[in-house]
C-alpha cells in the first residue's frame, strides 16, 4: 500500500528558510509527484494559521500523509504531529523535513545548491511517508501494585513512599526481622543518631500504612515472571513457629535452654534459639531459629498457643507491576591473616567494632580485656587496582571516623590511629576528618606498594606503616586492637537470575544510565536503590529509594504508561529462526519460540522493546524492521535523494 | 484569578528539570522558575562528564527538550521568585518577577537574524568571556526557550535588530512584570555558586593570563567550544604541559570553604583524560589533598588516568609565579619525594569549589528555611528522608543542600518529587487514574 | 620509631593550640619563603613530628630557628593550624629545655638586662625626647591623658627611627591629642622575645608593663609599632589599643591633618607582617598614601596577605640570621624593580632591615625608605621642614 | 582523476545524537559540502550493511555512517562495537562489488560535535573528489 495522497508544506520561517532557500521552487519541484495532493509554501508553519492549514488540508483534500519542511524535528515534530492528528489522520504519516538547520542555514552562500538540496530531503520525505504506516503507541496497563525486595532502610523508605501514594506493596525480607544493616549499625552520620531509633520511627510510619503495605519476612522469592506492567511473583514464607502473641515471650525466652552465637552482634554475644536480635526489632514477635531448637517445648509451656514448632512454609502468589529491588550489601569479609584478622587476637571489621560499641558500656572491652589504643587500617577490600575490588566503597572513610569519634566521646582516653590511602570524606563529612584531627586522633599515610604490617608483641599488637606524610620512615604503633575498615561487597540474590537484570564491572546491579535513568535497569519495569547498586551511605540510599518510588509513581498514578511505537517487527515469512538476533538486543526483547511445525521464529516483546534496531541490522534475511524507519522506506529516499532535480 | 500548580520548582538545572518532569509525568502540574535566560543550569556548560565521559550535551538536551514541550510544566525563564507566603499547608502565595527580553516572548522565532544583526560585541557569559556575545542575543545554542534577549545594559539603541526581525518581536517598552500564583509544594533547586577563584590571592587568577579556572576549562574543552583546541589565553598557542591544582575555596577555612566540593577530583580527572585523549603527548599533572574518587565508577576512572600517565601528586600546591613568556611555576611540597617542588606550566586550571547559594530562603516570608553550618539548606531528616527541609512542603534536591555530583543530584530530584508527591497526597491532592473522571481542584495528566 | 602521642598534648600547652589539627597538606612548606631548598619540609616536617611525639627529631631541628614569624603559612594553612605559632611552641620548648642557640643570645639578654633589643642602657630610652623641637608629653607632665604613646624600643632606641619618632610627637601635639609617654618607665613590649621562644621573659616583660600601666591608671594604648600593637591587642587583657597611622588617618579625614604640600614621588609599601597578615591592616597605609598629594602608588609583586618579610620579626632585627636567605636584600630588590623612588613602610623593624637591604643591593641611589609617618609629615608641613 | 565541476554526492546515515549535532551545525552557521543528504535514524545499529551497498550502487559517491557513538541513549557504549560491525561488513561489501572503501566512513557524533560532523564530511568530500564519482552499477 502506498500512501498516494500527501500534503506537502514549504516553511519560509520568516526568511530564514526562504532567503536562502527558493521555497517556490521547491514547491513546483515536488507538487506534481503522483504521491502528492497538495503541495504549498507558508510563512510560519509553526503558527496557528499554518497549523490549521494542515487541519483543513487533510480534510479537504482526503490527505493520507503529511510532509512538514520546516525547521528540526526536535523542534515541532510534536507540533506538526498535533495537527495532524487533529486533522482526523494518524500522526505517525506525518514526517518532518529539516531544511533550516540542515540546508538554509548550513549552505547560506549557496542558495541554488540549497534550493536542489531542500528539494531533494523534501522528496525523501515524501517517499518515507508515502510507505508509511499508521502506528500508535503502545499502552500498558499499571496497577498500583509493586514488589519490593528487601526490608533495610532502603526498602523500606520506597515501601513507605509508594503507600503514602497509595500504591500497594508487596515488602518481602529474606530475614526474620526488617532493618537491614542500618539496625546492626552504631551512630549514623551525618545525623549522629542511633541506626536503630531511625529504623525505629521508620517502622512506627510502616506501621500507619499496614493496610498498603503487605510485610512478609523470613519470606524468599521463590519465583518471577512476566514484563513491566504484570510481572507474577511466587514467596515462599518461611515459617516463624511464633503464631501469635504472648506477653510472656520474655520469660519463654529466658527459658529457652539453647545458646548459640548471635550473629546480630557478629558472635560476640549469644542468644537463644527463640529470639528478637534488639530492643523494637521489628514485627515484635520473636522467632525461633528452628536449626538450633531441640524443640524441648519450654517456650510452649510459657506461651502455648503463640508458639507452633510444627508450622509450615506457605506460598504467597501475587501479581505487580513494577519491582524494586533493596537488596543490600555484604560487608567484606576478610581473608585469614589479611593484617593479622583471623591469626592475631584483637583484629576485627569496623561493622564487629560498631556492634562492640554498642555492646560495651563504661569501658571499651573484647575478650575481657580493656581496649586503650585502636588502629583503623583502611581500604580493606577496596581500591584493589588489580584485584578483586578495584572500586572504592565509598562510605567507609567516613564511617570509620563516624565510629572512632563516637569511641571517643563513648570511653575516657582512647588513642586513635588512622591508617589511610586517602581521606574521602566528601563533601560535608569533611567535618569529621576535621574532628578527629581537633582530637587528636593520628593519621598515618600509606601507599597500597606498601601496606602496613600488623604484628603481635607481647599483649599489644603492633602495626608497622611506611608513612608518606613522615617521609617514608617506617613508623610503630602498639594498639590494643586493629579494626579493619572493610568495604561492601556486592550480594548475588536468586531475584537477580530470575530477573536477568545486568551487572555492572564492579559485581553491583547496573542501572540503564547513571545519569539520564539512574533508578532503572535494562528489564523493564525493574528499579534498583540502595546498596544493591553500588556502595552508598544512608544518606545516598534514601534518596534513591524515594527516587524509585518517584519513577514507579509515573507510571502507577497514572494507571498506565505510554510507550514509543518505533519498535522492531518480525517478518514472520522471512524469519529462519537463526537466533542471529537474540543476542543482539540490548534488553533481551527477543526470544525464539517455536510455532507450529517445530520451526522457530523471533519474538518481539513490544514491552521491551526500546527502538533501537539493531536486530534488523544483523538479520541475514531482512525479516525484522523497525517500525518507522522500515528498510524500504528508508530505501525508497535513497531512491529519492539521488533522482536528479 | 490567580493561577495555580501543584508544585513550584525554583530552579532550572538538572536537578530541578528533573524533579519538575518526574513530577509532572505523575500527573501534577508545575511551575518551573529559572534565573538565567534558559534552563540547563551548569550542566549545559559542561563538556562531557564523569565517570562516563558521556557528552553533558547528550544528557542535558533531551532533558532540556522534554521539559520545555511537557504539558504539565509551566516554564518562566528570566525570572526570579520574589516572594513566598505559606498560608496554610498545601498553600503557597508567590510573586515572582518576570524581567523583560524586550522581546516578545511569543512573537519570537529564535530566528537569530537580530543577533547577526546587531553591531555591539561583549565578553559572552556563557562561555566566561571567552568569546564575544552580540548585545542582542541568544543565551547559547541549546537554549531552551529559543528566545533572544536584548540586553539594553549594551545596547546601543540603533534599532537594526528592530529592522530585521521577521514577526516584530522587538520590544525595548516592555517592563518587568509581577506574577501571582498559588502552589501546594515549593522545591528548592537552587544549585551552586562557584568559588571565585580570585580569592586565593597565591594563585594569581586575573593576574596570570594562563592560569584559568575549571569551567572555563570546560568550556574550552566542550565540543562546542569556542575554538577548536583548548589554546592558553596569553598567545593562543596550544598547551602542552599543563596542570590542575585541586581543592581551590574547598577544604580551605582560610578561605571560608571548610568542607569538600566532591566533584573536583573527578572533573579534573576528567579534564585530564580528555585533554590527553586529544593531545596525546601532554605532559598533564594534578596536584591534590586526597582524591576522593568514591562514587560508582570513580576509582576506576582514577586509575585509567594514571594508566594514560597522568601525573598525579600529592600535595597543597602553595603557591604559582609566572615567568617572563607566561609560564607559571607552581610550588608545592611532593609526598612521594619529601622535596618542594617547582615544576614549570604552559597553563593551570584551578578546580574551583563549589559554594552554597541560598538567597532563595530570603523569599520565604513568613516561615524560616533553615540552612546548614555551611550555608547550604538544611537536610531536616538527613539519614532517612534527606530532602525535606525543615518547612513541611518545602523540599530541596541537588546541590542546593550541598555539593554533589550529577547522578547524586538526579537521583534526589526524584526523591524530592517523591516527596511531594506524598505531601500532596497526604494532604488530599491524588492524582486520579485517567479512566475516571477528573475530581475538582486535581490535575490530571494528560 | 615508636610514636608518642603525648607530645602533642604538650605542645598544645606551649601554645601550638592546632597542631593536630594540622592534615599534612604541605602548604606551609612550599609557602615558606625561608625554607631551605634541599631540606625542603619545613615548618610540616617539625609538627609532623610533634603529631607522632618525636621529640628528639622536634628539639634537634635547628630549622625551627629559621622561622621569621611571618605567618605566611598561618593565613594560608587550609586547617587554620597556625604553623607559625607551632615554630614558636617548639622554640619555647627548646629554650625551656635550656638550649637556646648562640645567635638568639644577645637578643635575649639584651632584653633581659635593658629592656630593649640593642642593650643600650634603659636610661637613654626618653633622651630621643629632648631632640624634639616639639616634644612629647609625659604621663607626669600630663597626668589626665587619654591615650598613652607607647613610644617601642625601636622608636627609642634606633637613630634613624628616633627621625620618625620626633615628627609623630609633632603631629600628635599639633592635632591637639590628649595624649604622654611614659619616658624611662617604658619597657617592651615583648613581642618579639615571644616569637623568639622567650615565653618566661615575655610574661616578666608583660607584667611590668600591666604595673606601670596601672600605675598611671593607662586605659587606652597608640603605638607606631605592628609588633606592640601586635602584642597588646592579641597578648594583653583590657586595654583599648590603636596604631598610630589610625589615629592619623582619622586626623586627616577630620581635617584636623591637612595635606597641603605635593609629594611628587612613586612610592610602592611594604606590607609588615604584624600589621597585615597578623592583623589583617593592609589597606590603611596605602589609603594614607593615596591621600597625599603627588603621590603615585605602585604595588610589588608581592604584596599583601603575599608580601615577603623585611626578615626582621622575632629578634632578627639585631640576631644573625642562621639562613642561606636574606628577606631584606631580596625585597629591597623587588622594591627598586618597581621603578618606585620611595620604600614606605610602616614598622620600624622594617625601616632598619630595608635600609640595611637596599645599600647591601646597591639601589641607595635609586630608592629610599622612608615611614609612612615621615610622607604625611612632609606633605603637612612641607619639604623643607620635611 | 578528478573531473571539472564534480560535486561528490554524500549520504550520511545520522543517529540520534549525530542528528542533534547536524542541528547544532546549523545552529551555530557553520557550513560544509552543500550535496550531503542526512537520513535521520534512531541508532547507528540498525543500519544493513546491504542498505549502504544500495546507496553506492543507487549513486551517492560516499556514505558517512554518523553513530552516537557511546552517547547512544539506546545501548551508550555497547552502539560503538555493534555498529563497527555492521560497518566492517559494508566494507567486505563494497569490496566486492569493487568500491573503493575510503568512501565509507564512519564516526561517532555526539549532540554538541560540530566539529565532528562537519570535518568528518569535509575530509569524505575531499576523499571523493580525488577518487571521482562512482561507476553507477
Amino acid at each position: 500500500m502506498v500512501n498516494d495522497r500527501i500534503g506537502v508544506y514549504i516553511c519560509h520561517c520568516g526568511g530564514n528558510i526562504s532567503d536562502v532557500v527558493d521555497v517556490y521552487k521547491v514547491v513546483e519541484a515536488v507538487k506534481d509527484m503522483p504521491e502528492v495532493a497538495v503541495a504549498r509554501e507558508y510563512m510560519f508553519m509553526c503558527s496557528d494559521p499554518g497549523q490549521k492549514l494542515i487541519e483543513d488540508d487533510i480534510k479537504n483534500y482526503n490527505l493520507n500523509g503529511v510532509v512538514v519542511a520546516s525547521c528540526s524535528p526536535h523542534l515541532h515534530e510534536l507540533t506538526f504531529r498535533g495537527a495532524v492528528q487533529r486533522g482526523g489522520l494518524n500522526p505517525y504519516l506525518f514526517e518532518q523535513i529539516n531544511i533550516r538547520e540542515h540546508s538554509a542555514w548550513v549552505h547560506k552562500h549557496e542558495p541554488e545548491a540549497a534550493t536542489e538540496k531542500a528539494i531533494r530531503l523534501v522528496r525523501s520525505g515524501i517517499a518515507k511517508v508515502s510507505l508509511a504506516r499508521e502506528l500508535s503507541t503502545i499502552r500498558v496497563d499499571m496497577e498500583p501494585k509493586v514488589l519490593v525486595v528487601g526490608a533495610g532502610i532502603a526498602g523500606i523508605r520506597a515501601a513507605l513512599d509508594l503507600a503514602k501514594a497509595d500504591v500497594e506493596v508487596y515488602l518481602v525480607e529474606k530475614q526474620p526481622f526488617i532493618g537491614g544493616r542500618v539496625a546492626q549499625g552504631y551512630g549514623a552520620y551525618p545525623s549522629g543518631r542511633m541506626g536503630s531509633e531511625i529504623i525505629k520511627e521508620l517502622i512506627e510510619e510502616l506501621k500507619k500504612e499496614e493496610s498498603k503495605i503487605k510485610l512478609f519476612t523470613n519470606a524468599e522469592i521463590k519465583s518471577l515472571g512476566g514484563t513491566i506492567g504484570k510481572f507474577h511473583v511466587v514467596v515462599q514464607v518461611n515459617p516463624r513457629y511464633v503464631v501469635g502473641n504472648c506477653s510472656n515471650f520474655n520469660d519463654a525466652i529466658e527459658k529457652c535452654p539453647i545458646e548459640v552465637p548471635d550473629e546480630f552482634n557478629y558472635g560476640l554475644t549469644k542468644r537463644k534459639a527463640i529470639y528478637y536480635p534488639y530492643e523494637g526489632a521489628y514485627p515484635e514477635l520473636p522467632v525461633i531459629d528452628m536449626e538450633n531448637c531441640n524443640k524441648c517445648g519450654e517456650c510452649v509451656k510459657i506461651c502455648g498457643g503463640a508458639i507452633n514448632l510444627e508450622q509450615e512454609a506457605e506460598t504467597v502468589e501475587f501479581d505487580v507491576s513494577t519491582i524494586v529491588l533493596a537488596t543490600g550489601f555484604n560487608p567484606y569479609e576478610p581473608k585469614e591473616g589479611e593484617f593479622g584478622y583471623k591469626q592475631f587476637e584483637g583484629v576485627i571489621t569496623l561493622p564487629v567494632f560498631e556492634r562492640l560499641m554498642a555492646l560495651s558500656n563504661g569501658k571499651l572491652t573484647y575478650n575481657g580485656k580493656e581496649v586503650k589504643e585502636i588502629a583503623f587500617i583502611y581500604c580493606v577490600g577496596s581500591r584493589e587496582k588489580d584485584g578483586e575490588h578495584e572500586y572504592c566503597s565509598r562510605y567507609c572513610c567516613t564511617a570509620t571516623l563516624n565510629a572512632s569519634l563516637a569511641a571517643l566521646e563513648k570511653y575516657n582516653d582512647l588513642r586513635i590511629y588512622h591508617i589511610y590511602r586517602d581521606i574521602r570524606a566528601y563533601g560535608k563529612y569533611e567535618r569529621y576528618y576535621e574532628e578527629a584531627g581537633k582530637k587528636g586522633e593520628l593519621f598515618l599515610r600509606y601507599v597500597p606498594e606498601e601496606p602496613p604490617v600488623v604484628e603481635k608483641e607481647g599483649d599489644k599488637l603492633i602495626v608497622k606503616v611506611k608513612d608518606q606524610l613522615t617521609f617514608g620512615e617506617e613508623i610503630e604503633l602498639p594498639v590494643d586492637m586493629v579494626v579493619l575498615s572493610v568495604g561492601m561487597e556486592p550480594r548475588n540474590e536468586d531475584v537477580f537470575q530470575m530477573l536477568r537484570v545486568p551487572f555492572s564491572r564492579d559485581g553491583f546491579l547496573q542501572e540503564i544510565h547513571p545519569k539520564i535513568r539512574p533508578v532503572e535497569t535494562a528489564i523493564g519495569g525493574v528499579l534498583i536503590c540502595g546498596t544493591c547498586q553500588a556502595p552508598r551511605d544512608t544518606v545516598e540510599t534514601t534518596a534513591s529509594a524515594s527516587a524509585v518510588a518517584a519513577k514507579t509513581e509515573t507510571y502507577t498514578l497514572k494507571g498506565y504508561t505510554e510507550l514509543e511505537p518505533f519498535i522492531a517487527e518480525v517478518d514472520a515469512e522471512k524469519c529462519t529462526g537463526c537466533g542471529d538476533c537474540v543476542p543482539e538486543c540490548p534488553t533481551e526483547a527477543i526470544e525464539l519460540k517455536e510455532v507450529a511445525g517445530g520451526e522457530k521464529k523471533a519474538f518481539i516483546n513490544e514491552v521491551l522493546c526500546i527502538g533501537c534496531g539493531a536486530c534488523g541490522g544483523i538479520c541475514p534475511e531482512e525479516a525484522i524492521n523497525l517500525r518507522g524507519y522500515r528498510y524500504d522506506q528508508l530505501r525508497k529516499m535513497i531512491d529519492a535523494m539521488v533522482e536528479e532535480v | 484569578m490567580v493561577e495555580k500548580y501543584d508544585a513550584l520548582v525554583i530552579g532550572g538545572g538538572v536537578a530541578g528539570m528533573e524533579s519538575a518532569l518526574v513530577l509532572a509525568d505523575a500527573g501534577y502540574k508545575v511551575l518551573l522558575v529559572e534565573k538565567s535566560p534558559s534552563i540547563g543550569g551548569k550542566m549545559a556548560e559542561l563538556s562531557k562528564v564523569f565517570p562516563t565521559t558521556d557528552c553533558a550535551g547528550c544528557i542535558i538536551s533531551p532533558k532540556i527538550a522534554a521539559t520545555s514541550k511537557h504539558p504539565n510544566i509551566k516554564m518562566m525563564t528570566y525570572s526570579e521568585v520574589k516572594e513566598i507566603y505559606k498560608e496554610d499547608e498545601g498553600k503557597f502565595k508567590v510573586k515572582v518577577l518576570k524581567r523583560p527580553r524586550y522581546i516578545d516572548e511569543d512573537a519570537c522565532i529564535g530566528c537569530q537574524r537580530c543577533e547577526y544583526a546587531c553591531p555591539v560585541l561583549v565578553p559572552d557569559e556563557y562561555n566566561y568571556g571567552l568569546v564575544a556575545r552580540k548585545a542582542a542575543y541568544i543565551y547559547f545554542a541549546m537554549a531552551s526557550p529559543r528566545i533572544a534577549q536584548i540586553d539594553l545594559d549594551n545596547c546601543i539603541l540603533c534599532g537594526r535588530c528592530e529592522r530585521v526581525c521577521p514577526t516584530e518581536a522587538v520590544n525595548f517598552l516592555q517592563q518587568p512584570e509581577e506574577l501571582e500564583f498559588e502552589v501546594k509544594a515549593v522545591i528548592l533547586a537552587t544549585g551552586f555558586k562557584p568559588f571565585d577563584a580570585a580569592l586565593k590571592t597565591e594563585y594569581g587568577y586575573g593576574k596570570y593570563p594562563n592560569v584559568i579556572h575549571a569551567l572555563e576549562m570546560e568550556r574550552l574543552l566542550a565540543p562546542s567550544r569556542p575554538y577548536n583546541a583548548v589554546l592558553r589565553p596569553s598567545d593562543g598557542k596550544i598547551p602542552d604541559k599543563v596542570a590542575w591544582v585541586l581543592c581551590v575555596g574547598s577544604r580551605d577555612k582560610s578561605l571560608g570553604n571548610p568542607i569538600c566540593s566532591r566533584v573536583c577530583c573527578m572533573y579534573s580527572a576528567k579534564q585530564a583524560i580528555l585533554f590527553s585523549a586529544a593531545q596525546l603527548l601532554a605532559d598533564l599533572t594534578v596536584y591534590y589533598m586526597d582524591i576522593r574518587a568514591f562514587g560508582k565508577g570513580f576509582e576506576e576512572f582514577y586509575n585509567m588516568a594514571e594508566d594514560m600517565g597522568i601525573r598525579f601528586v600529592k600535595g597543597k600546591v602553595a603557591k604559582i609565579e609566572e615567568t617572563e613568556n607566561n609560564n607559571l611555576i607552581v610550588r608545592v611540597e611532593n609526598f612521594e619525594t619529601g622535596e618542594i617542588e617547582e615544576e614549570e606550566y604552559d597553563m593551570v586550571v584551578l578546580a574551583i569549589g563549589l559554594l552554597a547559594n541560598s538567597d532563595v530562603i530570603k523569599v520565604f516570608k513568613n516561615v524560616n528555611v533553615e540552612l546548614d553550618p555551611y550555608g547550604f539548606i538544611n537536610q531536616f531528616d538527613v539519614n532517612a528522608n534527606p530532602v525535606l527541609t525543615n518547612v513541611k512542603g518545602v523540599f530541596v534536591a541537588g546541590c542546593a543542600s550541598g555539593p554533589k555530583d550529577i547522578p547524586d543530584s538526579i537521583v534526589e530530584a526524584g526523591a524530592a518529587a517523591a516527596q511531594c508527591i506524598d505531601y500532596l497526597y497526604e494532604l488530599g491532592y491524588k492524582i486520579s487514574k485517567v479512566e475516571t473522571a477528573e475530581p475538582e481542584g486535581v490535575v490530571s495528566g494528560k | 620509631m615508636r610514636v608518642n602521642p603525648t607530645l602533642a598534648t604538650e605542645f598544645k600547652e606551649l601554645g601550638a593550640a592546632k597542631v593536630t589539627e594540622c592534615f599534612n597538606c604541605g602548604n606551609c612548606t612550599a609557602i615558606c619563603p625561608v625554607t631551605p631548598q634541599n631540606n625542603g619540609t619545613f615548618p610540616r616536617r617539625l609538627i609532623r613530628y610533634i603529631q607522632l611525639g618525636l621529640e628528639e627529631k622536634v628539639l634537634n631541628a635547628p630549622e625551627v630557628w629559621l622561622c621569621l614569624t611571618c605567618a605566611q603559612c598561618t593565613v594560608t594553612c587550609p586547617r587554620e593550624a597556625y604553623p607559625s605559632e607551632i615554630m614558636v611552641a617548639i622554640r619555647k620548648d627548646i629554650i625551656e629545655s635550656g638550649m637556646c642557640p648562640v645567635h638568639m643570645r644577645d637578643f635575649l639578654n639584651n632584653l633581659q638586662k635593658q629592656r630593649n633589643p640593642w642593650g643600650i642602657g634603659k636610661f637613654k630610652r626618653d633622651q630621643w625626647r629632648k631632640k624634639a623641637d616639639s616634644p612629647p608629653p609625659t604621663v607626669k607632665e600630663n597626668p589626665e591623658f587619654e591615650w598613652l604613646w607607647f613610644v617601642d624600643c625601636a622608636h627609642s632606641f634606633d637613630n634613624r627611627n628616633i627621625e620618625v619618632s620626633k615628627k609623630i610627637a609633632r603631629l600628635l601635639n599639633d592635632i591637639e591629642l590628649n595624649y604622654a609617654i611614659l619616658g624611662r618607665e617604658e619597657g617592651c613590649c615583648g613581642n618579639d622575645a615571644r616569637k623568639a621562644g622567650e615565653e618566661g621573659l615575655f610574661l616578666l616583660l608583660k607584667e611590668e608593663n600591666e604595673q606601670i600601666f596601672a600605675k598611671y591608671g593607662v586605659e587606652r594604648i597608640v603605638t607606631a609599632s605592628p609588633h606592640c600593637y601586635n602584642t597588646f591587642k592579641n597578648e594583653y587583657d583590657g586595654y583599648d589599643v590603636k596604631l598610630l597611622l589610625e589615629i592619623i588617618y582619622d586626623a586627616i579625614k577630620s581635617g584636623a591633618l591637612t595635606l597641603k604640600h605635593p609629594v611628587n614621588k612613586k612610592v610602592t609599601y611594604h606590607d609588615s607582617c604584624y600589621l597585615g597578615r597578623y592583623n589583617d591592616i593592609y589597606e590603611l597605609p596605602r589609603e594614607i598614601l593615596k591621600l597625599i598629594p603627588g603621590v603615585e602608588l605602585v604595588e610589588m609583586p608581592r604584596n599583601r596577605r603575599e608580601a615577603l618579610c623585611c626578615g626582621g620579626g622575632a629578634g632578627f632585627v639585631v640576631s644573625e640570621y642562621p639562613g642561606e636567605i636574606r628577606p631584606n636584600n631580596l625585597r629591597a630588590k623587588e622594591a627598586a624593580d618597581t621603578g618606585a623612588e620611595v620604600l614606605a613602610v610602616a614598622c620600624p623593624f622594617c625601616m632598619i632591615m630595608l635600609e640595611d637591604g637596599v645599600k647591601v643591593q646597591k639601589v641607595d641611589d635609586k630608592i629610599v625608605v622612608r615611614d609612612i609617618i615621615e610622607l604625611v609629615y612632609e606633605s603637612v608641613y612641607g619639604p623643607e621642614e620635611g | 582523476m578528478a573531473e571539472e565541476n564534480f560535486k561528490p554526492k554524500i549520504l550520511i546515515f545520522a543517529a540520534e545524537m549525530a542528528y542533534r549535532a547536524a542541528d547544532m551545525a546549523g545552529l551555530t552557521k557553520s557550513e560544509y559540502p552543500s550535496t550531503t543528504y542526512i537520513v535521520r535514524i534512531p541508532c547507528a545499529s540498525l543500519l544493513r550493511p546491504e542498505l549502504i551497498l544500495y546507496a553506492f550502487q543507487k549513486g551517492f559517491d560516499g556514505v558517512f555512517v554518523a553513530s552516537s557513538g557511546p552517547d547512544c541513549p539506546f545501548m551508550g557504549e555497547k552502539c560503538v562495537d555493534k555498529t563497527a560491525k555492521r560497518v566492517e561488513k559494508a566494507y567486505e561489501l563494497l569490496k566486492e562489488h569493487g568500491i573503493e572503501g575510503e568512501r565509507l566512513v564512519l564516526s561517532g557524533v555526539c549532540s554538541t560535535c560540530v566539529e565532528t560532523i562537519v570535518g568528518k564530511t569535509e575530509e569524505l568530500e575531499k576523499t571523493l573528489e580525488e577518487l571521482g564519482p562512482i561507476k553507477k552499477s
